[in-house]
């Protein structure tokens, strides 16, 4: 089945001077089947799809283990994040190393500060995203949902605040719409949710907040079939946005009739 | 003297032979310079100058490229 | 902008013996603008609409007040309801007056039990529910969230049970997952969840329950732009079926990184 | 004895000349009977049969259709 | 540590025309240890509680396996339940067997419609509750949290109504609040929400709709410490009602300092 | 009436080295009436109650403004806030006034971050607690609620980690129990969460993630009945902490009767 | 023709010696009237009455009491 | 030359008689020392001290105690 949407709606999704088609972001990590996660990022519609960093396996020599075999970076936008860095040296040693890839100089900026969790350091992730601002990058900044964090990213000249719907990997949905709400009503770079999402549902909620994008990655690639998932989550976000512009009807405590109480019979 | 020196390449020693460039060891390890990106001494070196960078016994060579991630 | 979707994924959607492509269903009541109402029907993706029965109005003869001039009976089937009635008979001559209008032996069977909050009367429900399937009626019957009367009606031989999100026009959503998703496992019969949806997350969730569709009316004439959210919420119960067949992940209290762990740089 | 007889349609009482039918009614009010759902003392009268029920003074005439309603 | 409260704020919790200090009752059933039972009734505070009528067990003649050599009928409340019983007829019995035991014509009427999930039916219990009544009884009527059935209850004379939090047993908390306070804000009748708390912060949020009471047996029984757990659910009760009776400060999207504007230093 | 509890359960609260009985600690600002506050706090049950440092008000001469005429420093432990400050320095400043009058070297450190949603700021946060501490303060710090910034609190040898539990003011409620236990789980200073409790229930139900203590204000000072609340919240933080040593029964999706299923009747 | 009759006591059959009451099959079963309330043949017997009723063969006697629920 | 300076308390200008120790500022504005903290210049002064510092024509005295807060 073909579900068309009439266009014209709503307005581009830009982050870092550049307009994308889809507001879902969605990461490659974590697949068992590559074959499969082409399948699922393909259903998901996502333009943007995020990348690691890391050293090439010497022991597989000439079998490339890495991604750029399976996807192709004229059909997705190829976001390299610093996942796994601790420290703001650390992740900008990794951003430039993304950038030198080739592709772009957008960066999805991680500084983790604590390893159970995967929370991000916010002292480590401000110094780090000023300077690579200052060196030219786009930063895309993974943060927690505190306001003021937010807004010195801001300061700092990030391209995207993406503050965590609940931690990587938790599936346990938006924790705090009133945050994530909060976070898009005060700054004017887009506000991306990253993180935490577990299905459709979350991710329609999350979109009808306001915000401009989300990412993720473990709900597609743990779902039972990945593949739908992508393209649940994929009809999630454009319906939590198309709510969103559409404008929800009031909430009531009390019930109203939707036929008309007029014209019974004696 | 012997005609190989020992660098360091992703944390692990390799024997490249001396006077190798950043982009010989590429081909002593059978890679692709497309697909790869080269760190040396923490320094980045691109792809034209691969060929023009020498590496001295002790080096450290990070060689990097994309792979799935979140 | 279209969103295709890849098909043959789920079974159909088959109410009384007929299978319906899609599985929302919409009402026609309280539009301020019948134009308006037409198109959000149409972006709603729709196929049964309900209609109500009432006094033809003498005051205006010649200029039809009926929906028939604006609805096509070959576009939409027409779910005939028995809103306003309070007794068991009462409910059951608006069954047969609508059906008389020629279209369908189905009927949308309320009994109201309280004006102030348009809850059931769940023992006129069952009383009108027997005497219908009786007649041959295919009987979706409105309900609350009661698992016991669902069984009731259900062993009664009703088409489909229509269990309450929140009050009709309330807009509070999905007030009790648990009751919704326990209806839907124990019944044998479709579950359409009937009522109280708000905004598209609303009828996402109610989707991820598993049961089978989804009745709104006031979602969509009450909000800022009805066609806008006819739109959303086609999207939002395909997002919440497709999620609900693709299985979500598992839900964890610590963070699991989406990035490999292994491969970081020294 | 007048011309006409008093019923009730919708709650209203109607003046329709003497001997009408249903379908009298109906045309008498403008209304198309395609379009009209006609209960009678409470029995619902099929639109081939409209024309063959007179209505004597005090029925109860319903006339319904379907309108918005959710 | 004791702590004291100021008296004198509430109205008296009366039941069948009885006034009773605690608004707690608890159950007696699922106890490991009857020593310890009759330590968390007491930490519990409850003046009512709840025993089920069963058959003597003549494999252990003259070893009274019966409750009442734990509890002093004049130190509790005792309240007769017909759980277990799934007619009208049976759970009529079982109430008459009940008040037989000669301590009071109180009895809690459950007519279960539902081995699985012990739902109540309303029809049986309608019936059940209505003969009940008739014959003199004080019927406090376990039901769901419909409203239109507790206004039928209402009308047959019940001396309360009991709709569940959640089902028994299962710790699942106050899942739908509206509904709850709606039947509040409607009855009458004294109603004390029955069955579904699992920890004292249920119990304190079932009390803040303002329901007159609240009744649990599982909670206290599988807690790991049943004693502390009855003084918790003895303070959380109180706090709610008395936080009920205080009036909640309105909520606010907007921060409000607590301390003064003026005054700072230059 | 008065509500004995057996002692001897609970550890003592003990912040800073000194022990205190009660969990809930209560602010002073925003009274209407200074006798309503001194028999709010009564109720309340707090030891340690905060104040802020603010100007004397010369044009008030000789009728002293402050707050030492009406509360008894032998009877409440005066803690010193630094709300209003919006950097390290003004925060440092406030809190030597603070220590100055003569109570104790106790300061719960604010440096806000945004005026709007009274955040923190959680750079300058650290700095002053970094410098505080040095001086000898007991530091309870004013926190979002995030676990990397309360982890480096922690390291800084603050007392207390304070996080909020949604924004002064708001009485929303705890948003996030999520990361309000994990910081619990994780840190081994007390935990203290302070801010945006509404009601009872919601201390309730903060008490129950199993931190060490609560404080609020708004609740109280603008609670209809100021008086009863403080009784409310004596009571909920009791119980909720009571309960959580407790240890709350499991959920389960089934129901579990209450009542044994044998010794039916024939 | 024996000395004792079957009756049902909670399900279960009993001997009983013939003519006993109520009460007497309560005490052949060492229980204590006080504790027990007895149905006889759908008919809940008041203490006072249970040395009144004589049992016959086949009846059904139900002797209940409290114990823990919910 | 006059017999007054100016004094900054508060943030707002007061005369004190020329030679006033913070003591005296207080006794001035009629304000107990033992309920008011003295900030003189940025620098506090505690009370035993307070009659030992003169004021200075400019000075910024801050006179705080605590008020309620949350």
């Amino acid at each position: 089945m073909a579900i068309p949407l009439e266009g014209g709606r709503d307005t581009p999704f830009e982050v870092g001077g550049r307009a994308f088609r889809s507001r879902l972001m969605v990461g490659t990590g974590k697949y068992a089947d590559p074959a499969v996660m082409v399948r699922a990022l393909e259903a998901s519609g996502a333009d943007i799809v995020t990348v690691a960093v890391r050293r090439v396996n010497l022991d597989r020599a000439g079998s490339d283990d890495g991604i750029l075999g399976r996807l192709d970076p004229k059909r997705f936008f190829l976001l390299a994040n610093t996942a796994g860095c601790y420290t703001a040296a650390e992740a900008m040693r990794y951003a430039r190393l993304g950038r030198e890839a080739g592709f772009n100089d957008f960066v999805k900026l991680e500084v983790i500060g604590d390893q159970e969790t995967l929370l991000p350091d916010v002292a480590g992730l401000l110094e780090a995203a000023r300077a690579l601002v200052q060196e030219g990058f786009h930063v895309l900044a993974y943060t927690n949902d505190d306001l003021v964090t937010a807004l010195r990213l801001e300061d700092a000249g990030v391209a995207a605040v993406m503050p965590l719907a609940s931690p990587i990997g938790s599936g346990l949905g938006l924790l705090n719409p009133y945050s994530i709400r909060l976070l898009k009503q005060r700054l004017h770079v887009p506000v991306v949710v990253d993180a935490g999402v577990g299905t459709a549902s979350d991710a329609c909620v999350t979109m009808e907040q306001g915000v401009d994008g989300l990412l993720m990655n473990t709900a597609l690639a743990a779902a039972r079939d990945p593949v739908a998932m992508g393209h649940a989550m994929r009809l999630a976000v454009a319906a939590g946005r198309m709510a969103f512009l559409a404008g929800r009807m009031p909430r009531r405590e009390v019930a109203v009739p939707s036929s008309p109480l007029e014209g019974m019979l004696d | 003297m012997t005609d190989t020196v020992r660098v360091i390449v992703n944390g692990e020693p390799q024997a490249v032979p001396r006077g190798s460039t950043l982009l010989g060891v590429l081909r002593t390890l059978a890679l692709d310079p497309r697909t790869v990106v080269v760190e040396h001494n923490r320094h980045i070196v691109r792809r034209p100058a691969l060929d023009a960078v020498s590496v001295a016994p002790g080096d450290a060579i990070e060689l990097v490229h994309f792979v799935g991630g979140g």
